[in-house]
């Protein structure tokens, strides 16, 4: 078990290796001149050479990226000329924003879309089956950032019932920390709700056609008793999918934290991409994906316990 | 369906087939297999699926193959005609070494032409068609590769149609379309498509129902008789082996255990495995006769990753002795042509026998494996 | 096979007989289109798109306003104005006319990349699939590189590399499709490569390409066809999310994810005209997810 | 309908005393049906039989002739769906008319069902002892330290190796045929009175089968209770075997005791099996069946048979034969049947 963990932890590497690889290339070598927002207009090819062999742009590809990863890894994200700020500050201050933003979308997401998903597992064909299936495919298409415009006309244009923008600290009050979070996480969550519900409904479905569910009833068990056979079997497509639905709202809070101005990781992105500051989004994309990579770890070693083979694999 | 029921054997007489001739078709040396398997993170580990399996075939007789599962008698099957890479020993076909390690990789047109003599009729009637072809396509696809004319295609694939028992029109049917027992005579067909002279029948008849069965073992027999086809026909089922076989080759955890005359092998079995899974094998008996009194095969079947030292087969023996777990048993002969690995028959005066029984070089016939 | 011997004439043999004929032959291909146009629901959603594309194709013949100029005097119009069926932007532009010319950019921005991604995915996904060993591990180890990523903050680092534009946004969105629909391929050549009819085609001796072409591409193709179907939604959502973050289309071409930002600032005072790109981005999706659903329905045959 | 209860013919080991005239189990006239896009479908037609304690039933058939879904029925696993007619006496009991919690009271407790593959047929993330130890609570009020012991018990009654060490382990690190016992250990844990066999052997190796069936044997002897054995393999219902109902396209076409069934086989199908199995030393041209199983979707009028049969003629296409008696306790359903005693009126 501990071995296995280890492995899966080892494994991780290589990933998050690979992450950085992707973005250093995308940023590095696709076209673009990176002196171009450091260096004004009118500056002379000499400038030029100097900036460039000042920041080691001058060295072979290889060094350049082994020095920019020990910079990452030293927590050197670099100067910001746009926000005059260092990068690294930046990404702290608005890395809590989104882990807060997160954590309640996902909290909320996954808790309507697992139960969602086990009510038109278990009463599948119903009307409720129905309604559900139709409201995931509702959801899978409705675009977040259309669902933020409109809960925006709704409840801040019409009724003035909920702020339009920001975020609000709990030494504001509940209801105000509250208040701020309820349009942002609904329309960031729509997506994970309705992929959770349909993965749920799929592997309930799936794992009441196996074969041992009919030795479950032969043997008398009460349908209460089936179907927590059943869950256990069915929970490990759901886990899975757990991680990768952080990942569409980690992804998805550049236009949702745009929208309604909350300062994360999101919104830092999108100035900076305004900015053509390509250093922030590039830091920002190697954290946002490192804490992707990581999420998506612990959901495999969370996993691990559901899964007897893997359990006894010492 | 309005097909006529198999009619292709009538009119011949078994007395009219020319008889074998001197050197085997085919000849299996001491070809050994093993898979790597990962055991845990860092731990790799090898299942001996097939270990120094020796056996010869005459042209236009069939070796029948039997053993439980896991006992290697498919990866046997698919290292004969190349499906697998072998890790060690030779397959001698007509006269020539088509398949060892230690010989360079064939050429594209040598590989075709091997392919061309040996064939192979799967087990699993739905896996063994592909779905999204029509009937008359998968007969004519190795017709196809080989370069046939489409106008011979079409002729050929009607006449394989009619020699397996099915009609022209099924050529444009889909396989979804058909019953098992059809499916299986257009495995069969595809398997005939290039004339092969060796055709190698894994479980051809295990997923059929018992009723139609009869009518593909039928329909196999006939096409021998008519076409003088060779067959390796592997099947659990001892009976269905016997009625098949001229030679039979029981299996064991990779080994050959027992090779003989299956008429012999069936009347006076020696290897205590053949002993008891005859004994297991039901039987349609109502008389009353004597079953013969071999106690049921106790413990569980070895993995093979790790098998007993010695006799393979010394842990679920009634008669295993000290010697078994010490030594891998020589084959011996205890009477002629019946040739058995097992320290019960100790060597006479013929030692270091093969399971074949052609000896072809001076290689060790046979490895110990402890 | 079924009589085995003519027997008396009869006519309830001679009717059994007539329906235990075989069934015409019919192709898997044909017989999922069968089942496709039994289908209510994926005949609405296609004949909606079908629609949609009708319009914005012959938007030019359809409006006589300019997409990309508006008059000062018409701005923020609300819907039902005359003139003005969907009323004006905020640079007094027609709303029905920019919906239909920024129908085109949305149509080809979600379809284009699933297209580039399906060719490619597929290609890397089956080769790895059938060959194994260290090709699958070479391939598919880039792919998981890919996965790393949430999918559209790799779309969005991509295009803000690569700079704006409608080619860029395509190619940003073929880069982050082409991970899964291999990973697609790859698990359903792995699926088919163990069958007994793909032994059966090495036996003839046949390459490796012949085999992949004729024996796994057609029966790897439902899967991706299905998986890739579902991912148009998705895409016609990301790529306006793209466009709505200024990553698209420049302006003043219209699309519909770009329209529904900049009307952003308008919904206190024209709100219902502020929502209408965003209305058309969801039908749009939602019809292709039905399709999609219907067309994974039609394909899905027990065989 | 199709007879009355077998009895035996000659005196057999019969170890349950329990032969008064109350059957154990009695099924009347049962009938089984699927909704498909073409119709209901009918996968169990008209079938009645009787089993008393201590025989086993061999049930005998193809793919697709209902034995299956007649043993679902009786254990009333069929969907909802399905339409379900005819009685079901279990010590005079009817399993059909039963609400549904009356039938979960009853499953596993009076009567079990033993799966044909042992690989799927077991809850792959619960240990063996979690799906002993479950079963043995539900029908009792056993501690869970009292129910482990039992469960215990249990294995050691179905004769699995070093018991102690395989309820710790979960399915997937047993062998088939351990898996088989651990099925069959479930089974038996209230004692049942009846126990349903659905291809019990048919996944396992001819070895472990060999033991397998003694293990039913054993049990049969030991615990008197009554057997359903459903196989298509009739070489394996010989082993096993009192009485054999032969099946075909749902309806029982020839029912007897063994002997009648091997020896005076009457129905054209049953001694097309017969033939078509090949036996030790055989060396003459099995005599097939022409065709295959029939579609139940398209059976034809009359016998069902009559397609596949070389005997058929014209009559035999325009009614479903009704069942004979050609001897006490072996009946058939064929027009061309050797002797027609008497034809029971349905």
């Amino acid at each position: 078990m501990v071995t296995l963990i280890l492995r899966r932890i080892a494994m991780a590497v290589p990933t998050l290796l690979g992450v950085t690889v992707v973005i250093w290339l995308l940023l590095s070598i696709l076209p673009g001149d990176p002196l171009a927002f450091l260096l004004p207009q009118d500056a002379s090819p000499a400038d030029r050479a100097r900036l460039a062999t000042e920041l080691g742009l001058d060295q072979p590809l290889p060094i350049r990226y082994v020095d920019w990863l020990f910079d990452m890894m030293r927590g050197d994200f670099g100067y910001s000329p746009f926000r005059r700020r260092e990068v690294a500050d930046l990404i702290a201050a608005a890395w809590k924003n989104t882990a807060l933003l997160a954590g309640f979308s996902a909290a909320f997401g996954l808790t309507i879309g697992i139960s969602l998903g086990t009510l038109a597992g278990v009463y599948r064909g119903s009307a409720i089956d129905r309604f559900v299936t139709g409201l995931a495919i509702v959801g899978l298409s409705v675009p977040s950032f259309w669902v933020a415009i409109l809960l925006l006309i709704v409840f801040s244009a019409q009724f003035k019932v909920l702020p339009a923008g920001g975020m609000a600290t709990l030494d504001g009050g509940l209801s105000s920390f509250l208040g701020h979070l309820v349009m942002p996480v609904i329309s960031g969550s729509m997506v994970s709700i309705a992929i959770t519900a349909r993965v749920t409904r799929a592997s309930i479905v799936e794992t009441f056609k196996a074969e041992f569910v009919d030795t479950l009833r032969a043997k008398g068990l009460r349908e209460r008793q089936v179907l927590l056979h059943v869950a256990k079997n069915a929970i490990s497509p759901v886990l899975t999918t757990t991680g990768l639905q952080v990942g569409f709202l980690l992804g998805g809070s550049v236009l949702i934290e745009t929208i309604f101005s909350w300062p994360g990781l999101g919104q830092l992105v999108f100035n900076a991409i305004a900015a053509r500051d390509l250093r922030i989004v590039q830091a920002t994309t190697v954290v946002i994906a490192a804490t992707f990579v990581i999420l998506n770890l612990l959901v495999d070693l969370l996993q691990m316990t559901f899964d007897p083979r893997q359990k006894r694999a010492a | 369906m309005t097909t006529p029921p198999a009619t292709v054997a009538t009119g011949l007489d078994k007395t009219t087939v020319e008889k074998p001739s001197p050197l085997p078709l085919l000849e299996v040396i001491n070809v050994s297999k093993r898979f790597p398997v990962r055991l845990g993170p860092l731990k790799r580990g090898a299942v001996s699926a097939v270990d120094t399996l020796s056996f010869s075939v005459e042209q236009g007789q069939t070796m029948g193959i039997v053993g439980e599962s896991g006992c290697g008698k498919s990866t046997a099957a698919r290292l004969v005609v190349g499906l697998l890479p072998i890790d060690e020993g030779d397959v001698i076909f007509e006269g020539v070494n088509v398949r060892s390690p230690h010989q360079p990789r064939h050429t594209g047109a040598r590989e075709k032409e091997i392919h061309r003599n040996m064939q192979m009729v799967f087990q699993d009637p739905h896996s063994a068609l592909n779905p999204r072809a029509s009937v008359g396509e998968i007969i004519a696809f190795p017709m196809k590769v080989h370069g046939f004319s489409r106008q011979d295609q079409r002729e050929r694939t009607g006449w394989l149609l009619e020699q397996v028992g099915l009609h022209g029109n099924h050529a444009s049917y889909y396989p979804h379309q058909l019953s098992g027992g059809q499916r299986q005579r257009v495995n069969i067909a595809r398997a005939l498509a290039l004339s092969p002279k060796l055709v190698v029948c894994d479980e051809a008849v295990s997923a059929l129902d018992k009723s139609v069965q009869a009518q593909v073992l039928n329909l196999l027999k006939d096409l021998q008789q008519e076409l003088g086809l060779t067959y390796m026909f592997i099947s659990h089922d001892l009976n269905v082996v016997e009625y098949m076989s001229d030679t039979v080759c029981v299996m064991y955890l990779g080994q050959a255990v027992e090779i003989c005359d299956a008429d012999r092998l069936y009347a006076n079995p020696l290897h205590p495995y053949t002993r008891a899974l005859l004994a297991s094998t039901p039987v349609l008996d109502v008389t009353g006769a004597p079953r013969p009194d071999v106690p049921p095969l106790e413990g569980e079947l070895p993995s093979p990753l790790d098998p007993p030292s010695g006799c393979r087969f010394r842990t679920r023996c009634p008669s295993a002795m000290a010697i078994c777990a010490e030594e891998a048993p020589a084959v011996t002969q205890p009477e002629p042509g019946h040739r058995v690995a097992c320290h019960l028959y100790p060597a006479g005066p013929d030692a270091g026998l093969s399971m074949r029984r052609h000896a072809v070089d001076g290689r060790p016939e046979r490895n110990s494996n402890a | 096979m079924a009589l085995a011997e003519p027997m008396t004439a009869h006519s309830a043999i001679a009717a059994w007989a007539a329906v235990d004929a075989p069934a015409t032959p019919e192709s898997y291909l044909q017989a999922a289109r069968r089942r496709f146009m039994s289908s209510r629901v994926g005949l609405a959603a296609l004949a909606v798109l079908l629609f949609l594309v009708a319009l914005s194709v012959c938007a030019p013949l359809l409006t006589s306003y300019d997409p990309a100029v508006g008059q000062p005097v018409d701005r923020l119009k609300a819907i039902g104005t005359p003139g003005h069926l969907l009323g004006t932007d905020e640079q007094g532009r027609d709303m029905l006319t920019r919906i239909l010319y920024g129908g085109r950019m949305s149509l080809i921005a979600g379809l284009a990349p699933v297209f580039v991604a399906t060719v490619i995915g597929t290609a890397l996904g089956s080769l790895s699939g059938f060959i194994g060993r260290w090709v699958a591990a070479v391939i598919m180890r880039t792919m998981d590189m890919f996965y790393a990523f949430p999918a559209v903050l790799l779309a969005i680092a991509i295009s803000a590399s690569l700079g704006p534009g409608l080619f860029n946004q395509i190619i940003a969105l073929s880069i982050i499709y082409i991970a899964p629909i291999a990973r697609v391929a790859e698990a359903a050549t792995r699926r088919i490569v163990v069958a007994e009819f793909i032994e059966a085609a090495k036996l003839t001796g046949a390459p490796t390409t012949r085999i992949i072409v004729t024996q796994v591409l057609a029966n790897i193709f439902s899967p991706i066809f299905v998986y890739a179907s579902g991912l148009v939604g998705l895409a016609i959502v990301t790529a306006a999310s793209l466009s709505f973050l200024g990553l698209g289309v420049r302006p003043p071409t219209p699309e519909w994810g770009f329209m529904l930002n900049s009307l952003r600032g308008t919904i206190y005072v024209n709100p219902w005209v502020a929502a209408l790109p965003g209305f058309f981005i969801f039908i749009t999706s939602i019809s292709f997810n039905m399709l999609a659903d219907s067309v994974r329905d039609a394909l899905d045959v027990k065989e | 309908m199709l007879m009355t209860a077998p009895r035996p013919t000659v005196a057999r080991i019969s170890p349950a005393p329990c032969t008064d005239d109350t059957p154990l189990l009695a099924v009347r006239d049962l009938t089984t049906q699927f909704p498909t896009r073409h119709g209901w479908l009918t996968a169990v037609n008209h079938i009645s039989y009787e089993l008393q304690a201590g025989r086993v039933l061999g049930v005998l058939g193809e793919s697709g002739s209902g034995k299956s879904a007649m043993l679902r029925t009786i254990l009333g696993l069929q969907p909802k769906s399905t339409r379900i007619a005819g009685e079901v006496l279990l010590d005079g009991r009817d399993l059909i008319s039963m609400s549904a919690a009356e039938r979960e009271d009853m499953r596993g407790a009076s009567v079990s069902m033993v799966f044909q593959d042992p690989m799927t047929a077991l809850d792959p993330v619960f240990t063996v002892e979690q799906q002993l130890v479950e079963t043995i609570r539900r029908h009792s009020t056993l501690s869970r330290t009292e129910a482990a012991a039992r469960a215990l018990e249990l294995l050691q009654t179905v004769q699995i190796p070093s018991p102690e060490r395989r309820l710790k382990a979960y399915p997937f690190e047993l062998s088939g045929g351990m898996r088989q016992r651990v099925v069959i250990a479930i089974a038996l844990v209230s004692n049942p009175r009846l126990l349903l066999a659905d291809e019990p052997t048919t996944a396992l190796d001819v070895t472990v089968q060999a033991r397998v069936l003694d293990l039913f044997r054993d049990l049969k002897h030991r615990m008197g209770m009554g057997i359903i054995f459903v196989t298509h393999d009739l070489a394996v219902a010989a082993e096993i075997a009192d009485d054999i109902a032969v099946m075909y396209a749902g309806r029982i076409v020839e029912f007897g005791s063994l002997d009648d069934i091997v020896r005076s086989p009457q129905h054209p199908y049953t001694r097309g099996l017969l033939e078509a199995n090949i036996r030790p030393g055989q060396h003459e041209r099995p005599e097939a069946i022409p065709g295959s199983p029939p579609n139940l979707a398209k059976l034809p009028p009359g016998c069902s048979f009559a397609p596949r049969c070389h005997v058929a003629e014209a009559a035999c296409w325009e009614a479903v034969p009704a069942a004979t008696t050609v001897a006490p306790g072996h009946g058939v359903r064929c027009l061309k049947a050797a002797v027609s005693v008497e034809t029971v009126v349905r």
